[in-house]
């Protein structure tokens, strides 16, 4: 679709959410609600009636929720294999860096919030369902040891499947990896802070997702252990609505504060200002 | 897609029939009567039922192992205990709110030692089966094992975990009670434990609910167990998701996802994943748990010598950068 | 036994009455008219009021001061949370099951000092009541304490905790998911935390379900608040177990325990319970929610500012130390 | 009763069940039973015809559970007082003494348990309820503290209806002095044993009971916290048929083990051997 309309008179690199439709209008995916994509983006993708959280990318979240110009990505040059030599992973993953001009499903770097510095992880559902392979959960760990030498705190926004299938056990073994290093972060003091965001399921939601000493999540997002589908066909029980969502979770004790999109900034900003004065005292 | 011995075990079957009736004393009788030299007839079908079977099984392919593996005769975690171990006391509950019955543990003796163990368990009958939620373990399994480990931990004794499940359970209480948040917890601290850990995946190391009691420093798996991210029938719903498909076709793309998946303990050792493949008996576990329980027995025995070797703080700086180093990736310098 | 303010106030309701009837418009016309100096009246009426007050409050015996520590309009923790700290940012859950709504927490800031706070928190509104179980606490309300109080240490945040329940749940889910072992396992964990602890009993200091939250280095209570082993419903259930009473009867022997189990603020203090009695605004705190926040802030601030002044292990000792000494007995050589 | 029959023939120091009826004969309390005193002594107590195992004082517990003459108690002169000069407690108070022999609802001291040295605490239920006041508040803290010193296993049969309401605050403050001290053995990684018999309740069950590194149970004890009565008008829901019962809380994840009496001494040698090798390595 050509541009036209408004977006014609607006420079490319004022436009925070690039992955909003270049037409005048879009449709929320939740209600239906024929929306104008300027005042969609300028919402930061919730629908303005239903409140709906559509789903960002990592550069349009980075961009909503990091000083600008402070991000610097860490190991932009780990790009995954493929040790199973599993079908068709290898045109999957060409065609996912070519969609999301991304290397991989998650992006990580250190950055500051409010002028509060901090190491950073964006994971990214555009890329192969955000699934966790050897470079995300390699990505992750490294990020995590970042924030333990240079004290640093460790925010995460979460968004994935769970863990990549084409990498098998290796992929499995990337919760393990991740989990430790939170372990690391977690004994030596360093904040570590984790908002779930749609989807948050699967081995992700099972290892780093679940660590926080925070864990914010967004409204509505699908967040949980096996999918609603799994669960229904095990059971028979009849789920609840909100089953495996941000408020489900917070009802079952998961999650410490529904934010919503636009206030989460400012709660992370506040949070890292929170733990970097320290009262000096104890231990 | 239930276990079912006859994939494997259809050659091998019709000669444990032609032995076992041979052996009957009305045939015997006849045979002799008839001159047959009964006894060295037997020995010979013997002999080739082994040369089969040691074949066979040599040659498995991973649907196969992946059916033995969760064959219902397989040994379980507490048929290892028993045979293992010179005493069990087993401990119950997660001291939080439930006793998951789908992860057994306790004080052991290793040869005398103390040791605390832990495994998933199935269920051998109907009943049990439920009572253990076909060894899928819920939060509660997963906070059980966490506080044994702790335990082994405050009391410096070893840790030793048996891998059997399917995966967590994925049900509604499983997801209200945080079963997420337990495998995760239980990643996290037994990756930082001050104790030496054993594990041995002894049939199925399904997903992220085998892993929740994986984490290790040693990680043998028996020659036939399965170890994977997701079961081969989840794969291939994911990978050819055509519901119109027959039922054998369906059971080719499994096998097929089996295969793509690499799932058997020689490709989990080629990745690094485990440390020990553990040769089973001729013919799978199930032939001969008391020699299986003893090759498992000697490896546990024999790891555990080393790592009672090294201090704490060298158990767990080399557990993290044990898994701290799996995965394969290619770096270029930024 | 619902609390009834009438108890108390009657005298203290007719001037307040009395003095808002003068305040009226018509009868200050009225009055005007008459040549009454109806605001040198009201003055007057004002002091006597005061004076009748701090009388009245000065002398409440230990069964009227449960009808007021358990009176509705007496601040809440939240209330309190609101008016003494520059802001709040509550956390909610235990990370096992629950977000148990009997307690609250959050991290916020005393004088732009950040701090960890919790609290027991009763419903104003019968919806909100319900919600919050009337602030008696399940097994995940004290486990939800009990993870932001492990916050509070990891981070080197003092902790100050707001007691205010008629004790912990005792319902079927509170047995089931441990409240016991959850009080417990406060007591022990609290005891040893490692950063300083500020506990303000502000209104019902109920049983086993206060203490679960109320182990820290000072302990500091308001004026006109209880603190208990048992009600004084059920200490008289127990003493005076004879159902024929008549109501007033009744009434008369839960006065009597609340008299014999001595569970006023000075009393708490006397035995050496608690570190400092807060005193109330004349009439009691829900008359001056904010003059009664200015004080417990106050006194926060002052023995936070001692406290800050020991390492943790002197914090722990001391704290060890504190609780270990209480009790009555006497000693002979054995 | 005058002692007649078959116990005038056996002689006073032989009896290890001294609660038992001088009689011939007893009924069993749960289903009736009658039960010959000889027959009900040698099974420990326990109704050979329903299992019930009927409540036995703190004599009777020792000398079941400890090696012969390795006793030696410890504080045994600390006594109570009345600090809150409660009504009737005075002579409730005396009214148990003279009724047990016992000066208070714990005796505390050091054994062996087939040879395996350990602090232990056997509460009296017979001795006002088993209630904890100050004296058994301290008595807990002060064996506690004894484990901790000579680095001796501790092993607690509980036996108690709660905190002593005749000793108002006081008495609660005995749930923190005793977890506290139990705090001091787990970071000590000194072995905390809890048995718990039949009732433990309340405050008891609320502190120190429920902190054992492992906890036994005998069978059928009632075991819980604010009791079936209070419990049942709070919610009118049905409760289950074995509602705060040993049973209940094993389900619930509380009890490592439902133990019969008479295993309940080898269960603790073999526990105590266990704690007691070393392996010698690690921490
Ligand atoms: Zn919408
Ligand atoms: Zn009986």
């Amino acid at each position: 679709m050509p541009r036209n309309g408004w977006f014609s008179r607006r420079s490319r690199t004022a436009r925070v959410m690039e992955s909003v439709p270049d037409g005048i209008a879009t449709k929320c995916v939740k209600c239906n609600e024929i929306l104008f994509a300027r005042d969609f983006e300028r919402n930061l993708k919730v629908c303005p009636k239903c409140g709906h959280h559509h789903r960002l990318n990592a550069r349009e979240r980075l961009a909503i929720t990091v000083d600008e110009g402070s991000f610097v990505a860490m190991d932009e040059g780990l790009t995954s294999l493929d040790p199973l030599g599993f079908p068709e992973y290898a045109e999957k993953f060409q065609r996912a860096c070519a969609n999301t001009g991304q290397t991989e499903a998650i992006l990580t770097g250190t950055a500051a919030i409010e002028s509060h510095p901090c190491v950073i992880g964006v994971a990214d559902f555009s890329f192969m369902g955000g699934s966790m392979g050897s470079v995300v959960g390699e990505r992750i760990a490294r990020a995590m040891e970042t924030g333990l030498e240079r004290r640093l705190p460790v925010v995460m926004f979460t968004a994935s499947g769970g863990a990549r299938m084409q990498e098998g056990l290796l992929a499995l073994m990337q919760m393990a990896k991740t989990a430790a290093a939170a372990g690391k972060l977690d004994r030596a003091g360093v904040p570590y802070i984790v908002v779930l965001t749609d989807p948050t399921t699967g081995g992700v939601y099972a290892s780093y997702a679940c660590l926080g000493d925070i864990i914010l999540a967004e409204p509505g997002a699908i967040v949980g252990f096996a999918g609603r589908r799994v669960a229904n066909q095990d059971m028979g029980t009849r789920l609840p609505d909100n089953f495996q969502t941000s408020e489900f979770q917070a009802e079952h004790g998961m999650v410490d504060r529904i934010i919503p999109r636009k206030e989460i900034r400012p709660a992370l900003a506040n949070l890292l200002s929170f733990f970097a004065e320290g009262n000096g005292h104890a231990i | 897609m239930q276990s079912n011995p006859s994939d494997i075990d259809r050659t091998i079957t019709e000669l444990e029939d032609i032995i076992a009736t041979l052996k009957s004393p009305a045939n015997r009788s006849r045979a002799i009567a008839e001159g047959i030299d009964i006894d060295r007839e037997l020995v010979r079908l013997e002999e080739e039922l082994q040369q089969v079977l040691a074949q066979r099984y040599a040659s498995l392919s991973p649907w196969e192992k992946t059916v033995l593996a969760r064959h219902k005769d397989r040994p379980y975690s507490l048929d290892y205990v028993r045979l293992i171990f010179d005493e069990f006391f087993e401990l119950w509950g997660d001291r939080l709110a439930n006793n998951d019955e789908a992860v057994i543990g306790g004080l052991a003796r290793l040869n005398g030692e103390p040791v605390v163990v832990i495994g998933q368990q199935k269920g051998r009958d109907l009943k049990e089966r439920q009572r253990r939620n076909f060894g899928s373990a819920r939060a509660e399994g997963f906070r059980k094992a966490l506080r044994l480990a702790k335990l082994a931990e405050k009391f410096h004794k070893p840790l030793i975990s048996f891998i059997d499940t399917a995966g967590a359970a994925a049900d509604l209480r499983a997801e209200e009670h945080g079963v997420s948040e337990a495998i995760a917890r239980n990643l996290r601290e037994v990756a930082l434990l001050r104790t030496p850990i054993l594990i041995a995946v002894i049939g199925e190391g399904g997903s992220g609910g085998a892993l929740g009691m994986a984490v290790g420093d040693r990680i043998l798996m028996l020659e036939h167990a399965i170890y994977s991210v997701i079961s081969p029938e989840g794969c291939a719903a994911i990978l050819w998701h055509d519901k119109s498909q027959s039922p054998e076709a369906q059971r080719e793309k499994t096998a097929q996802a089996a295969d793509a998946l690499k799932l058997t303990a020689q490709n989990a050792l080629r990745l690094g994943v485990v440390d020990e493949v553990l040769p089973e008996p001729v013919g799978g576990a199930h032939r001969d748990p008391v020699a299986m329980a003893a090759t498992i027995k000697n490896a546990l025995c024999s790891h555990l010598g080393e790592l009672c070797r090294l201090s704490a703080d060298e158990l767990v700086d080399a557990r993290y950068r044990r898994f701290r180093k799996l995965g394969a990736w290619a770096e270029q310098e930024d």
